[in-house]
């Protein structure tokens, strides 16, 4: 983990509430996807956490919805401020875990870091597909982006109005021999059941420090209590006590 | 050269900056990230005589100026702290540490504590008679003089080290628990842990945290804690570790003019890592600034004149 | 339509919104900027028997997401709050008020009291038993159960009009203080006041206010009122006032669903003078955000289920 | 009063710790000199209270030292932000009750609302002449800005370091028939004692609202109790209790 200051390069809107921002930086303690960076924020007290979407040796792009105080200020942030950062946080998904054939399933905002999998994944020489979940249509974003890596992909909505109506697990169909998953609670739940591979989840906990020094996030697992800042925010399939 | 150095309890610290006991673990995380032997020392993860999960989640909650925590004392339990964080923590760190301890009855106490004490690395113990996270024990001892005075001396006849009585500020008069804590035999009080607070999330229309209440802390606490360390000053002799808030050098200055003899910094070193390493940095020009010369000589400053 | 009204003792308000005592003085300063009619109601500032200039200066000092007040309740005395400043009131407001009373003895809150409950503009009396910065009197009152019981009795028999008793958060057991003024015959009860807190100026290394201490309220305090009132809230059956680092429409929904009748702004008004009028303009906005009707259903949500 | 949102047109320093600022925004609630505005400032809860030291139709000047947090951020706001500014208020010097020929005294920070007091009382057709007194060569402000006015102007320092040697007291030699002063309190005092004529003085007091609404800047006069900040911060010599 690194603290440091993150210029922003731009900021846009992907949806009516979905941005996505790119941060020219230090990547030096991005070590896997699926880590997350912690922001502060004037006026607010904790950091906010966000998943790292995608990382180059310049800087991180990130993706995050606006729900509340910290995503609001972040949304009206403007090119050229400075944001202070931890970067390089959590364990992210280990690719050398992942089989040839890889599905990525990501849901809402949990797709940004399935984004930086795929790429980390084609890059170890294997072959993910992805599987793609939003409410409707107007909600979707970044399926051009996966199109463009070349992968497989699978759109789901709830509501129909686009590619295959229903949640991510409607959408499992082609084969695949391992799983790695990210998105809202329900949907990694309906993953795990769905799944008959092994795989590797990424939660979500509220977070006091988001470096493993405050106990704020802990949960059971199989292997022991672990903290979803440090020993997360990926779990393997097999830890998770459901 | 300014002279930054403080005693407690006849050991001598480089600087009276101590991270907080639960903000800090048991120093792996932060020794990734700076030496910290800069420390004055440290206060590390409440632990208990048997193993805690704590409290479920949601543990964390936002407010203005500060944070709730609801972890509810998660800690490998007091045999696991010496077989394996205190080896670990040999490794890292080369001063006297300080062992923070909580429990649910008196015997659990003086059991931890009698564990402890026969750690060489451990400096003082701050027994924990505050915590307002978890229920049945913890801060129902720190909320009268007669609890707390019995915590006190159940555990000073279990060792030898100094021992610090953690003390709630969730009380109506806080020097009256801290002089029968001194009356009981107490080396120093610690002050001040976490005020009970809760938030409600109006999606849910539910308490935000999973456990109810929470201890808030941070900023936001910061002039209760200097009123209560300055009217704890004034009620005991035992030195006094102030805490609550201090996030800058300024405000280490503060707690000390108010009547710390050391102080703790917590709350603030989960948003900003290297804080304590800054706070230990800016020290000596703060202390130009405002013209002091050693910090052990304004202890209590503001009670003077 | 949503429904923002709610009632305290069978008097409506157009909305739980109620500026308070001590940061509204007699409303004539507000009538200058908007028309306070608006307003729920409003608590006039802390009235006692005989004129009181308060505390030297400085009386005020900031803190991180607070201030510190120790005015010590300047107040031009009951008699002429009587004979000028509710005539004067009436000009500008023409809902029933709330009439905020101190006193230094039972005798004199019962005078205070009872000269007040002559006055048809007063709907309640709140009774301030809670200040912490007058020496002799206020807080102590507040600070125990059988002191508070013994208050209330005394007013109660003084005046016809509903009785609030304003409670002190520092104190260890707060809902023991409401039940005690619950059982003593009080209406119902406001709560938090200020909790007592310090800050030293380190160019001269005293105390900052004149006082030395003073109280700590605005948004640092929020989630320990918000405890507060839900506590209160499980112990009583008379309705609450909440109050404590209120500033938005959502603050007064999380203040409500904890068990607040209704809220009062306080610290909020000084920095945004139009705070009050603002929020009465958002919470209806606010209600259908969250799903909500009517705030009276609201009251105490976040006990059930 | 007006509450209002000032666009700052310049902010530039004009000595090494003392800054003029320029707000743009209505002035409607300007009525007098001396009245001050209540500046509310990102991640402080209390407004910080500055003079007004000049305005006309389009905006406010003020001037302000470097002494603590808030003074601190205020330097480093740059032209094109905005400030949330309560207008307006105070008493200011009644300028109906100078003398013809009224001796305008200021001291360190307390001269910018000098600078407008003497404006007015040119434009109400008297003669002030204006003492302002610093530390030292390198304090003095605005003297330029007094002479321009063409206004007999005379600096004090207390080193000696440049203009008249000692305090302002030590230069209040030519004739005048009424003296309006600002400054630290050891100097109002001193020319409290020095002045024969009456006269306006001008009070700080650590505020908590600045509009009268919270008794938190009272002090007692001979014509009873008065909020610095709503019924001063200007006081007539006559009622001052020294
Ligand atoms: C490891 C991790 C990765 C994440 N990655 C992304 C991402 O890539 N894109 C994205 O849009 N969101 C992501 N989130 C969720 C994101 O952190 C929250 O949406 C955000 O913190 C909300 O802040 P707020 O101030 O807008 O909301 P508020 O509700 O005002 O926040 C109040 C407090 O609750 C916390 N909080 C609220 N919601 C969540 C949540 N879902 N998870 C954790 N803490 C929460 C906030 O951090 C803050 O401390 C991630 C969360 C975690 C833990
Ligand atoms: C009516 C009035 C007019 C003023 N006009 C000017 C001016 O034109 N130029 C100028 O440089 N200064 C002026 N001051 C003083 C100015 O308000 C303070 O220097 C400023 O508030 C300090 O804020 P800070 O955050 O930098 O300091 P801090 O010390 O961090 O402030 C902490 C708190 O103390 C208050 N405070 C500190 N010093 C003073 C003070 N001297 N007077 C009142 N409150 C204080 C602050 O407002 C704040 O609430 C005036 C004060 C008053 C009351
Ligand atoms: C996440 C968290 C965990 C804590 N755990 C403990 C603990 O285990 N034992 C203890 O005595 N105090 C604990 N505390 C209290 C702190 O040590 C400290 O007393 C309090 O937070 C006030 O300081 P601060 O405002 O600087 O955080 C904890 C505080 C936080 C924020
Ligand atoms: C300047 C000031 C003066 C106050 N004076 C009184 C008073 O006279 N009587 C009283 O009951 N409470 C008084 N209070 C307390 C408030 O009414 C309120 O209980 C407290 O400030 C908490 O609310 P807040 O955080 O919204 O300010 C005063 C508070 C302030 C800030
Ligand atoms: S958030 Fe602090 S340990 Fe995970
Ligand atoms: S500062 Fe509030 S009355 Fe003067």
């Amino acid at each position: 983990m690194t603290q440091g200051i993150y210029r922003i390069e731009y900021n846009r809107r992907l949806t009516a509430d979905v941005w996505e921002m790119r941060l020219t930086g230090d990547t030096g303690a991005v070590t896997a996807p699926g880590q997350f960076i912690n922001i502060k924020l004037e006026g607010l007290f904790l950091r906010r956490p966000i998943s790292i979407c995608d990382w180059d040796g310049e800087g991180i792009t990130i993706i995050y919805k606006v729900v509340g105080r910290g995503t609001a200020a972040l949304s009206g942030a403007e090119p050229g401020q400075d944001l202070d950062v931890l970067c390089g946080l959590g364990n992210g998904f280990d690719v050398s875990k992942c089989g040839e054939r890889t599905v990525v399933i990501g849901g809402g905002v949990g797709v940004p870091p399935m984004y930086g999998l795929a790429k980390a994944l084609q890059k170890a020489g294997k072959t993910p597909i992805a599987v793609l979940g939003f409410n409707k249509k107007e909600e979707i974003f970044y399926e051009d982006q996966f199109r463009a890596l070349g992968i497989e992909t699978t759109v789901t909505t709830v509501d129909g109005s686009y590619g295959v109506k229903g949640f991510v697990t409607d959408a499992l169909r082609s084969s695949y021999d391992y799983f790695c998953a990210c998105g809202p609670l329900p949907m990694l739940k309906a993953v795990y059941n769905a799944t008959a591979t092994s795989g590797l989840l990424s939660f979500e906990e509220r977070m006091g420090c988001g470096f493993g020094a405050c106990m704020g996030c802990s949960c059971k697992t199989k292997y022991g209590n672990k903290r979803i800042c440090k020993d997360g925010p990926v779990l393997e399939k097999e830890e998770i006590i459901w | 050269m300014v002279d930054t150095s403080v005693a407690l309890s006849g050991i001598r610290l480089d600087n009276p900056v101590i991270p907080a006991s639960g903000t800090f673990g048991y120093g792996a995380e932060f020794a990734e990230l700076y030496d910290i032997n800069c420390l004055g020392t440290f206060s590390f993860k409440g632990t208990t005589l048997s193993p805690r999960f704590g409290n479920p989640t949601p543990r964390i909650a936002e407010t203005p100026g500060g944070m709730l925590n609801a972890v509810g004392l998660q800690n490998p339990g007091v045999e696991k702290v010496i077989a394996e964080e205190l080896p670990r923590l040999r490794e890292i760190f080369r001063k006297p540490v300080m062992a923070n301890v909580s429990g649910f009855s008196i015997d659990e106490y003086v059991q931890t504590c009698a564990l402890l004490d026969k750690e060489e690395q451990v400096g003082w113990l701050e027994v924990n008679i505050s915590c307002p996270n978890v229920h049945g024990g913890g801060m129902a001892f720190g909320s009268s003089p007669e609890a707390a005075a019995e915590v006190t001396r159940a555990v000073k006849a279990a060792t030898k080290k100094p021992v610090y009585m953690k003390l709630s500020p969730n009380v109506t008069d806080i020097a009256a628990v801290a002089r029968a804590c001194q009356d009981a035999g107490a080396d120093g009080v610690s002050l001040i842990n976490t005020l009970l607070a809760m938030r409600i999330d109006l999606k849910t229309k539910r308490p935000l945290l999973a456990n109810g209440t929470g201890g808030l802390s941070g900023p936001a606490v910061f002039p209760v804690a200097v009123r209560m360390v300055y009217q704890v000053y004034e009620a005991v002799d035992i030195p006094i570790i102030g805490m609550g808030g201090v996030s800058s050098a300024e405000d280490v200055i503060e707690m000390m003019l108010a009547g710390a003899a050391a102080v703790e910094v917590g709350a603030a070193n989960l948003v900003s890592p290297f804080v304590c390493r800054d706070i230990i940095r800016d020290l000596p020009e703060a202390m130009k600034k405002y013209g002091i010369n050693s910090l052990t000589e304004i202890i209590g400053g503001a009670h003077h004149g």
